[in-house]
This record gives structure tokens, C-alpha cells and sequence, in this order.
């Protein structure tokens, strides 16, 4: 299923003027504060009524100003993650995850037992969110809108307010979900770690408008677009076969350019994946390099140079069929005379391609 | 039944006071109850709609606080009454009659107490953060859903609040009760009704005074039960 | 002022009362006001301190009691006005009804209501209570009686049909189109329905008694003829 | 003034009447205005302090509600009459005398008037969040800044709702008044004492109309007024 | 001035036990959603009172159970960023600005203009709370708290809610008022980035108990300690002098262990600083590695091995007067042959070390 979102609206002195398409999986929306994320997200889920435009889920137009179509909220079958919360105060934590299932079509959908063993939330069932630390109504808030069986999964910032580990436990059941449904995902986070793991399609908003869109690896991988992403969320991805479980604890993947080692994957074999490697977590070197304790030495060629205004430079390569960016200073970028067609190779450390950017080809 | 107070006052209540008391809490339980639905639903269009005719609904439902009790008992009468328009239709298609019945007595009293009970249960829903409303519509709940689940339990205390002081002003409401129903010992002569007619023979206060803190007991009674459910609401909803 | 004098007076008398104190006021230039209400809250007002000059009552009890305490000036009293209960029944031109003792006014409600004010407390109910005892048909009419706060609110209860027949004042009775007067109590069957009046004790102002000496005078005495009352001699 | 309507109603006042209105809307807007910061004071101490006595307060701010009005009006003249003990005391030592003045009449309208206006003001405060004034705690403003600059802006809507109560019943009131203050004209007759005092004699109906129709249209006038100024005052806090 | 907070307190099935000492600067509460950081933050505000302790700050007694002194929360001076914003509806965002300017005593205090300039909120000072972003409003929150010219500031999760690129504005701002004035700073953090560069005291917590405390680079580049904060955010400090701002835009410091390279450093020149190294972001060499692009290869000494339970392993290194954190994989350990007392060389990337990760020497 796919969602296609085109409207203008306007509140005050602020204009939102957005089209883009969201097809299954993550779509992540991106931008500054005040961008205009979260009023999307309310105009899809129809708390917002657009001025003028027309937004459609699948075969069904959730709203169109021209038709005068607008499905009521409740009938548009969401989860919806809000930027605060909002869980009922006079529910328990239990009827609050419940709450959405009372009017969901019985259907298997997600297990209760196991929404909540992921969000580490079983003690806390029987309590009202008035006692709930920030993050814990924040878990709350996503197990009752991912328990409600929805066919639209709508999260502003679902996990701003947690912690890392909470977010590593939480990011693989997102992903799941994005592998094995169809539902679309519009996913708002500032986190460009988050953005990278999960996103199937890539929105880059400023000032209300659609700055970027389109698939999340190429928005990724694009040079051009780093200024908009922010040098540290640059990279590109990187497609691989899990081949082999070592002993070490260690997962041997080949990619099209040699084999590539990294911490345990949690995958089968024979399992495609794809591998996000961040630009500044690559060494670049003309010769290959030996005795490092990083294990991925890919060969590669540089296709394209781009000095920033800075003393950094972005490199684009090419590993095997794969893309990469690496991100050095402009100094060495001389000192190893890096320019479009030389031959060099990429230096990976295994540990620096952390668990959150291994994710299912998307 | 305390007999023998010090002061010479005596609690033993004649049948008739009895069954005035009795009458009383009668009225005021039905007219608290029955309207409350009303009162809710009213209050609630109020709050959330914005429609034609809003404001004269709204005076409407103040009139009778504005009104000189006696007014609105006439107006009652000459509606409700049996050669009244409502109360003619009420009598020949459901068979229902008001004039000289407990009914009316309750029906003046839920209509004296209305205004009060909508304010307050108005003020609660204003006070309704609509952003839990449309989280709630957004996990599926329709308008009405919306409205049991959330809204509803979230103005409990209002509720309550108009409730009791409903329940209150009835058993204190008299100038539009014996106006429209009149003092019929046993059938309609309310507390209040019962109190006026000691007041209005010379001697006849420490009478009046016994039966004025039996109201003033009852009311009372009910206005800490309230407190106390309120609290016990309220607690709830602040999480342990 | 000292000319301006304060009146409590009955709820009942306002009409002829009003016309009186505007005679008044044009004769002598001076301002009398009247606060109506129920006897009994006047007279609580007074003995609660009222800046009230004179009272009429439409009860001799409330005077009474007043007398008894002292707040009037026993020699100012007199029974001013005198007035009569009748039987009234809805709409106009209803049939005469003999009032005897005996007579079956129990029959004539059959389901229905007899409208009267408060039998125990209030006068015009008192009256009514003493009447139909007297004649032998209270117990049987007893159970059928709807008591209002007011002789107008029991004529209003007839009025508007909502009870077939009331007890209330001739002089009520005569004004309203909306009744008829059917029978009228013997005088002889309940104790003599008198408005009494009096100067309070305290009073500064001469002009209450000057007052009290006009109420029975030509003018007054056509006002009151004109609403019904009977103006009793000294 | 509109003469002649068809009904044959005329809307000309007689003098008498004149000063009936004016009393009535004196007596109702001072009992309001003299009661408000005490009735705001009292719905703060009930709705935010636990003490001792908490629900004999509680009680006595109801008891005008529950008491038929002229039991209310009775012990208003027991207490503050010339005779009375307050009213002794006020008339000795500060000169003020209630009884029998429109003073009075707004001490009735407002003792009347007070159970309705504390119930509206503390429904409000019970929904203002504590989390804002500990927030302004933080920031340094003692409990009286705090409840200056944030608690009585976010109830203002209820302070305007039980106002507004409150003047409604003052113009509506009657037994309390004309029991306590009689029916003097020009110096106690308030409007609903002149309906009053219409309605006790044949042929006065049209009259006592005339005058209901003008206390429903002031009252009605004012309601308008505080539903349009609390919209404004939500609108403020909604954000633009 | 100096924070001393000891206290102990129970809400129904959690108890709360802390005691730690936070000097001036910046310290910081980190741990697991539900740890009881914001409840150590509001007993320190007063607003909720413990059952037993004690907390000072400088010579004033806020509270202490035995002496039963609870000073009132509105004298405590404080600047409080609630993790849920609280702000006045009824106020314009100027007149929440300006709420505790009210109370405080006159004195120069924070500029208004630079305030809200650094906040990125001069257009929104006329509008109400209501419709504000979540970041917006998260913002107005930091300059009302920064505006009450408060003797602590509380801060808990101020910028979660905020985009990197405002977080890149804030953050400096933030440095700087640690390094000006001597108000403690709480700070409620699940960002180790911001943790690093900020916290001049770090305390972390679990379960309503602290299990570590202390000055932040110690707890930092202690191996001991990577679990607690997580395989991503170890790392060690290096201590630094501004050497020479070279044209290219690269800044040299020099390190004991030799000169160091990084992307401009905003420092004026024999500048001391501390400059946190990520135990991910450090390549091991057994010899000297040529050609690569990253700038920074210092020679080291193994001090320590510690293999972890996964494929990793974290070793930590003395170069020159300093100690490092390298975090490899237990197979390059082995390949290697590190082990205590091994010569190597550590290979760090220039741009690796961002802007965030650099601070004045605390
Ligand atoms: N009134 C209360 N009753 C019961 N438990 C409470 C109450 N208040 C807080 N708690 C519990 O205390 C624990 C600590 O809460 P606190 O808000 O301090 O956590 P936190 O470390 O700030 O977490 P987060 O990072 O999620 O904001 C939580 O588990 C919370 O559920
Ligand atoms: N009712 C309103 N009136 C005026 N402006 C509004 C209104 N609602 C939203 N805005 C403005 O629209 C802009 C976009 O708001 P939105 O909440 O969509 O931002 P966002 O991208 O979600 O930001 P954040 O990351 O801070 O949550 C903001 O500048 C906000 O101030
Ligand atoms: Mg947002
Ligand atoms: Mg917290």
C-alpha cells in the first residue's frame, strides 16, 4: 500500500506547501524544528483539514478539498505516535495499550505480550500514566499505537525521549514491522542514525516545503545533499549476502566488492542486507593498507570529489556495484591525490558499523 | 429519631413529616437522575458546537434561574398542566401526568436545578484537553465512543459536581413546586413545602426548625458523599 | 421625612391599597410607601426591627402576636376590612352550587382537585378548612385538596383548569375572568375574616395614625368596596 | 421604553418599576462584585487545601441552596437584622445597617448567589494544571504570583461563568430578599418583589409579565456578554 | 558554588537512593528511561520532597529531613527545563520569556536578545504556546529556564526534542555559560555526545540508585564503565594545546603523545583542550600505517585488554601522558597480539573528532 500525500495549508504566517509519495515501508520525515513534520503527519491523519490538495492511502482517498472528501479520523484506521504522548490519564497503562483494539477489526495484528515485553513496559500495566517517567509514557504511547492494528503508522519522534538501549531494543521490532507488513510508516525523527536504520523513502523538509524526497539510500548517498543532511548523517549503503557465522562472534558478508566483517548479525544464510556505512567512518588509503586492526579493506574507485566550504571533503566511490561516500579532510584528499577514476582502497572498522544501520534490504 | 433535645426540641417526626422527607428525597433523587442525562448532553452541546440558536438554548436553560420561582412554576403549570399544551399530549398519547403528581414536584425541581447542573458540567468539559479526544479518534473511537470512553470519565467530577448540585437546589427548590404541583400532603408536599407552613403560623419556627435540619442534614450527606467520590475520581486520574 | 411613612400591608390588599396611597400622597403631598408580602414575613420583619409605620394584616394572629410583644399600639388597632370565602369553579358562567352543611362537594371534585391555599397556615386556607369542617364535608374532601402558598396561586390552579373548584376570597374571585364564583361560605361557618390594622410602637410619624384615620375614609372605603371588601365599621 | 405592543402590553414603567430595574441590576452587580474575590478565595481554599473543617465550610457555602430561600431570608434577618447579633455589631461599631436597605437586598442576592459562583470558580481551578504553577514556582513567583499570574488567568472562563451565575440568580432572587429586606419600593422592591407583588392581586398578570420580560432580557444581556467574553479569553489562551 | 544531594525517597514500588556532588559546570544524569533522573531533579527543585536527606547547595540548606528545612521551591532560584516543556498557555512565548525576570533580583543576568536569538525564536515572540512546534516549544522552555537568572539550572532532556542543527547552536551556548559563570548545571541527558561534551560531572543511574559518579572524563575513559554507558559512547579525553590554525581549515593541537589534526577548532592559540576520542572511532596499528587518510596516528602502549562477551573488545592505551580508549574486535586483538605492554599506533580520523566532541578543558 502506498500513500500519497499532496496539500497546501496554511496557519498563521506559515505555509505548508508538500507533495511526496510514501510507499510501504519507512518513510521518514526529516527537517528542522518547526519545518512543518508534525503538521503533515496531522493533515494524514486528518486532525489538520488542508486547504487545498488531496491525500490518498492505497485505493482509498483519505481526503480531497476538491471532491470535498475527507474520511473522519476514526475511520482512517491509525497508529499514531504523537509528539507528546497524549495517553489517557484516568486509563490504566493496560487500557491505554487496549484502547485501539476496542475498535480494530479482530484480526491476529501484533500480540499484547509481546508489544509489551519489547518496550519493557510489563510492570507497569496496572498503573496510571500520571506517575510514568517520560519515557515510559512514550513507550506506552507506541505500544497503543501499534496495537491498534493499524493500516497507517504515523510516529512524531517515537523515540526522542529514550535511551539508547531502549532504542536498540526498539528499532529491530520496527524494522520487522516494516519487512512484514505493507502498512506505510511515516516516521518524524531528528535522529539521522534512526533515519538511516529505518527509512525505506527519505523527506527532507524546510520552511513547509519538500526540500528532498525519494528513496531513503539515495537521498543518503547523494553528495549533493549532504549540506541538507548534515555531515554526520552522510553515507551510503552498501548490499551484502550474510555468508558465514563465526565463532568469534564475528558475521562474514559478501558484498560485490570482497567480504565484509561485522559483529554478530542477527540474520540467516544466504540473507540479503543492506549495510549503511557512514562517510566519516571511512580511511581511505592508495595502497592496501595491513596490520589494522580494522578488518574491511574494500577495493574501490573514486568517482566523484567534492570539497565543502570547510576543511572536509566528500568522496564518492565505487566498491564493487556498490556506492560509497567517504568523508576525509580536504588535506589528504590532496596528500593521496584522490580524484575521479583513482584506484584506492576503503578502510572499514567492523565495530563502527554499529548494530542500529544493519538493516533487511529494504 | 432523636427525641428530646435540650432544647425542648423534639426529633419525633408526625407521619406527614415523614412522608414529606420521604417525598423529598423521592423528588430530588428522580429529578437529579433523570435530567442528568440532559444536563450532560446539553452541557456538551454547548461547549463543543458552535450553531444557530446556541445562545437561546443557552438562555433558555437559565431561565429558570433568572425567573422568580413562582414564574416558572406558572409557566410549568400552564404547559405542563393537564389542559397545557406538553401536558395535555403527555396525558392523552402516554398517559402520563405531572399536575399534582411527585412527577411534577420532580419535574420543577429538575427544571429549577438544570441551569446549575449544566454550568458546572459545562465548565468540565471546556476544561477537556481536546487533544485526548483526538487521540481517541485516531486509535478508531467514533464521536460517541470518544465521548463514553474519554470525554465522559474525564468530566466525572464535574458531573458530580452538577449532580449534587442538583440534587441540593431540589431539595431546597419550593416556589415552582407548589406552584405547579402544589402541597398535597404525602403526594407532593416536599420538605420545603412542609417548612413554609410552619413559617407561616406565629410559633410555628421550632417546628420548622426540626424539619429545616433534617433538609439541611440530608443535603449534607449527599454533598460529602460527593466530595468524596469526586476525590476518589480525581485521585485516580493523577495516578497513584 | 417625617411626612413619608412606611406601610406593610398584606399581599392580597395591593390593588385598592394602591390606589389609596396614591389619593393620599396627592391630597397631603406627603409619600407613603407599602412594602407587600405575606402577613407573616411582615410581621417577622417587624419584630426583626422593619422601619414599618403601620401594618395590615390579613391575619388576625400575626397581630396577635405583635400586640403581645408589644410592637403595636394596642389603641391604634382596628379591624379594618372584612372579607368573604367563596367557592369558585373554572370558566365563566359555571352553575350555582348550594353550599349547606353536608353538601356533596366531595362528589362534585369526584377525581378531581379543590384548590386552596395552605389549609394549616396560610389564611384564606384556615377559613377554608374551618368552613368545610363546619358544614361536615371536610373529611370527605380532605384527601382532594391542593394547597397553595397563596389564595392567588390556588385561584390560579382553577384559572387554569387545572382544578375544577377552589376556595378563595370574594375579592379575589371577583376580578379574575377565568372563574366563577359559585357559592359563597355562610359567614357563620368559619370565624369573621378580618384585615386588622395597627401603628407600630415605634414609630416617629404622626401621619401613621393620620393614615390609619384616611383608610377608613369615604375615598378609601371605595376603593376597597371596589375590590370586594367589606369595610367594617368602628 | 416600547409603548403600545400589540398585545396590548405597553412597556412603560411606571416610576416605581424604573426604580425596581435600577435597584435590581445595583443590587445584582454589586452582590456579585462584592462576592466574587471571597467567592474565589473560597473555591481556592476548597479545591486546593485539605484542613480541618474543610466540609463544615463546604456545607455552609450550600446551605442557601439547600434551604428553602425564605429560611435563608429569616436567618439573614436573625443575623444581620437591626435586632441580630452581626447586624448589632455592624450597626454599632461601623454604622452599617442591612435590614430593610438595598444593602441588604445585596447581601441576600449575594449569600443566594455564592454556592452557585464557588462551585463554577472551583470546578475551574480543580482543572488548572498544577504542573503550570510549579512551573512558575520554579521560576520564583511565591504562591500569591503564582496564583496572580497563572492560576486566575487560566480560570478566568469559570470566574466569568460564576459570575455570571451568580448575577443571573441576583436578579432572579426573591424569597431570601423580600423576606429578609421586604418590598419597599425604592428602597428594597427589586424586580422580582415588584413581579411579586403583581401576581398577589387579580388583574396584575400583565404586568408581572411586562416586568419578567425586562429581568429575562437583562439577564439574557448579560449572559450573551459572558459567554462572548469567555470565547475571547479561550480563544487567547487556545494561541492565535 | 557546589551541589550536594543526598536523599532517599519511595513513590509506590520504586525507591529512589542517590547521593553525588555536582561542583560548578555541567553534570550530568544519564541512565535508563525510569532510572529516577527527573525525580532527583525535582527533589533538588523542591517539588518533591524526599522522605530522608539532605540537599545544599553552597552554603544554603534547600532541604534537610532531620532539620525539617524545606526551602520553598520559588526561593531556590532555579532555571527548570521540564522534559515536558510546561509552559504558560495564556502568556506569549515574550511574556514566558520574561516570567522569571519578574522575580529575580535586577541584575545583568542573560541578554533577552542574545537569548533568543542563540534559540532561533525572534519570530514567535508575539504568538501563544499553543501552536508551537515541539521544538519550538522546547526551545522557549531553554530561555525561559536561562532567562530567570537561576543559581542551578535544571535541565532534563532539553534538546531531544531538537534537530542536530539547532543542537549545534544550543551546545555552544551551553559551554559557554558553564565556562562563565559558577551555577551547577543538571543536565538530563540520553545523548552520550552530549553527555561528552558537556558534563564536567557525570552520574549515572539505574534503578533509583547512582552506580557511578565522578568527573566526566574519568567515568568516561574508564573500560570498567563501557557497559553502564553503552559500547557507543565510550571514549577517553585527550588533553591538548592549541598549536596553529592552519589555511586549509584544520586546526593542529599537540597532544602529549605528538600533534593532533583536527577540522578548525574555534580556540585562540596555546588554548588548552579536552578532546573526547569515541573508543569506535580508534583503528590499532602494530606498525606505523602510511598512506592513509586519516591525519592522526599516535604511538601508544597497551594498558589493558578487556574482551567483552560479544565479538569486541575494548583496550585501552597510554599515549604520551594520556589514556585512550580503542574499542576493535576481538579477532583483530587476537590477530594483532595486543596485549599489556604492546607498542602500537592509534589511527584516529580528523573529521571522526567533531565539532561536538571538542570542549574547553573542564
Ligand atoms: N507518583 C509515582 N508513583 C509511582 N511511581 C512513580 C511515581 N512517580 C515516578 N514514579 C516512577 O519512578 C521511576 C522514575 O521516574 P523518573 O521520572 O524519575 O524517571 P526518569 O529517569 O526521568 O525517566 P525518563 O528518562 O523516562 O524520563 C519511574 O519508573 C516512574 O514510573
Ligand atoms: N495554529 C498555528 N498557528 C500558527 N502557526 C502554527 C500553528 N500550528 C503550527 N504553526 C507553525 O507551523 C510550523 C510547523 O509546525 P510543526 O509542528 O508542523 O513543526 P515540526 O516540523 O513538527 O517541528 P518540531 O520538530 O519542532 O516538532 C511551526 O513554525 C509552528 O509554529
Ligand atoms: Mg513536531
Ligand atoms: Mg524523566
Amino acid at each position: 500500500m502506498s500513500l500519497t500525500v499532496r496539500f497546501a495549508h496554511r496557519f498563521g504566517d506559515f505555509s505548508l506547501d508538500v507533495a511526496f509519495q510514501a510507499p510501504a515501508g519507512v518513510t521518514a520525515l526529516s527537517g528542522r524544528s518547526g519545518s512543518g513534520k508534525t503538521s503533515v503527519i496531522n493533515a494524514v491523519a486528518g486532525l489538520i483539514r488542508p486547504d487545498a490538495g488531496r491525500i490518498q492511502l492505497g485505493e482509498t482517498v483519505l481526503f480531497d478539498a476538491e471532491r470535498r472528501i475527507s474520511v473522519p479520523v476514526h475511520r482512517r484506521r491509525l497508529g499514531y505516535v504523537f509528539q507528546e504522548g497524549r495517553l489517557f490519564p484516568h486509563l490504566s497503562v493496560r487500557q491505554n495499550l487496549n484502547y485501539g483494539r476496542w475498535f480494530a477489526p479482530r484480526s491476529p495484528g501484533e500480540s499484547f505480550d509481546h508489544v509489551v515485553g519489547m518496550l519493557g513496559i510489563d510492570g507497569l500495566l496496572e498503573r496510571r500514566p500520571g506517575g510514568l517517567s517520560g519515557g515510559e509514557k512514550q513507550r506506552v504511547a507506541i505500544g497503543r499505537a501499534l496495537l491498534a492494528n493499524p493500516r497507517l503508522l504515523l510516529m512524531d519522534e517515537p523515540l526522542a525521549a529514550l535511551d539508547e538501549e531502549r532504542k536498540a531494543e526498539i528499532l529491530p521490532y520496527l524494522e520487522r514491522l516494516r519487512g512484514e507488513t505493507d502498512i506505510p510508516i511515516l516516521y518524524v525523527s531528528h535522529s539521522m542514525a534512526e533515519v538511516a536504520r529505518l527509512a525505506t523513502t527519505l523527506v527532507l523538509m524546510d520552511k513547509g516545503q519538500v526540500i528532498r524526497s525519494g528513496p531513503a539510500h539515495e537521498v543518503l548517498s547523494d553528495p549533493e545533499n549532504v549540506p541538507a543532511l548534515g555531515i554526520r548523517a552522510a553515507g551510503a549503503s552498501l548490499q551484502a549476502i550474510v555468508a558465514a557465522q563465526a565463532e568469534d562472534g564475528l558475521t562474514r558478508l559478501e558484498a560485490s566488492a570482497g567480504p565484509l566483517f561485522l559483529p554478530h548479525v542477527d540474520a540467516s544464510l544466504g540473507a540479503r542486507l543492506s549495510i549503511r556505512i557512514l562517510a566519516q567512518d571511512v580511511i581511505l588509503s592508495r595502497t592496501r593498507p595491513e596490520g589494522l586492526s580494522a578488518l574491511n579493506i574494500l577495493p574501490a574507485t573514486v568517482m566523484a570529489v567534492r570539497l565543502g566550504e570547510g576543511p572536509g571533503a566528500i568522496i564518492q566511490l565505487r566498491a564493487g556495484d556498490d556506492l560509497l561516500l567517504a568523508r576525509i579532510t580536504r588535506r589528504s584528499a590532496l596528500a593521496l591525490e584522490l580524484a575521479p577514476g583513482a584506484a584506492c582502497f576503503a578502510v572499514l572498522k567492523s565495530v563502527a558499523v554499529a548494530q542500529s544501520e544493519v538493516g533487511g534490504a529494504g | 429519631m432523636l427525641d428530646g433535645l435540650p432544647g425542648g426540641l423534639t426529633f419525633t417526626l408526625t407521619p406527614d413529616e415523614w412522608r414529606a422527607v420521604a417525598l423529598s428525597l423521592k423528588v430530588s433523587v428522580w429529578a437529579t437522575l433523570v435530567s442528568l442525562p440532559f444536563g450532560v448532553a446539553v452541557a456538551y452541546v454547548l461547549a463543543r458546537y458552535e450553531f444557530w440558536g446556541k445562545q437561546a438554548l443557552n438562555g433558555l436553560v437559565h431561565l429558570p434561574l433568572i425567573l422568580p420561582p413562582v414564574v416558572t412554576g406558572y409557566i410549568l403549570l400552564m404547559t405542563f398542566g393537564r389542559k397545557g399544551f406538553v401536558g395535555g399530549l403527555l396525558d392523552q398519547y402516554l398517559g402520563i401526568v405531572l399536575a399534582f403528581r411527585w412527577t411534577g414536584a420532580a419535574l420543577a425541581a429538575a427544571v429549577m436545578a438544570f441551569p446549575l447542573m449544566v454550568r458546572a458540567i459545562r465548565l468540565a468539559i471546556e476544561a477537556v484537553d481536546p487533544k485526548l479526544e483526538q487521540a481517541a479518534s485516531t486509535l478508531g473511537a467514533s464521536r460517541a465512543w470518544v465521548f463514553a470512553t474519554v470525554t465522559l470519565p474525564l468530566i466525572l467530577p464535574g458531573v458530580i459536581a452538577g449532580a449534587i448540585l442538583a440534587f441540593a437546589k431540589a431539595m431546597g427548590e419550593f416556589g415552582a413546586t407548589i406552584t405547579f404541583v402544589s402541597n398535597i400532603p404525602g403526594q407532593t408536599q416536599t420538605l420545603p413545602s412542609a417548612i413554609y407552613s410552619f413559617l407561616q403560623v406565629p410559633g410555628g419556627d421550632a417546628q420548622a426548625a426540626r424539619l429545616v435540619l433534617i433538609a439541611v442534614a440530608i443535603a449534607l450527606l449527599a454533598l460529602l458523599l460527593s466530595e468524596w467520590i469526586g476525590r476518589a475520581v480525581a485521585r485516580r486520574i493523577a495516578g497513584s | 421625612l417625617a411626612g413619608d411613612i412606611t406601610i406593610f400591608a398584606a399581599a392580597s390588599m395591593k390593588t385598592a391599597l394602591d390606589e389609596v396611597v396614591t389619593a393620599w400622597n396627592a391630597e397631603t403631598g406627603n409619600t407613603a410607601v407599602v412594602s407587600y408580602a405575606g402577613s407573616s414575613a411582615l410581621a417577622r420583619q417587624i419584630q426583626g426591627g422593619a422601619p414599618a409605620d403601620l401594618f395590615i394584616s390579613a391575619a388576625v394572629n400575626w397581630m396577635d402576636t405583635l400586640q403581645q410583644d408589644g410592637l403595636i399600639k394596642p389603641e391604634t388597632r382596628v379591624d379594618l376590612l372584612g372579607n368573604s370565602i367563596v367557592l369558585v369553579a373554572h370558566g365563566a358562567g359555571a352553575a350555582p352550587v348550594q353550599i349547606a352543611p353536608g353538601f356533596d362537594l366531595a362528589g362534585m371534585l369526584g377525581e378531581n382537585r379543590l384548590a386552596m391555599a395552605l389549609v394549616d397556615s396560610v389564611p384564606a386556607g384556615v377559613y377554608g378548612k374551618a368552613a368545610l369542617t363546619s358544614l361536615g364535608v371536610w373529611d370527605a374532601v380532605e384527601p382532594k385538596v391542593a394547597q397553595a402558598d397563596n389564595v392567588r396561586a390556588a385561584l390560579a390552579l382553577v384559572a387554569a383548569g387545572e382544578a375544577p373548584l377552589g376556595i378563595v376570597y370574594a375579592t379575589d374571585a371577583a376580578a379574575e375572568p377565568g372563574v366563577s364564583v359559585v357559592g359563597t361560605f355562610p359567614a357563620g361557618s368559619h370565624p369573621a375574616i378580618i384585615y386588622p390594622a395597627a401603628v407600630m410602637a415605634e414609630t416617629g410619624k404622626p401621619d401613621a395614625e393620620a393614615f390609619l384615620i384616611y383608610l377608613s375614609g369615604a375615598k378609601a372605603r371605595a376603593a376597597f368596596e371596589g375590590q370586594g371588601f367589606q369595610v367594617l365599621k368602628k
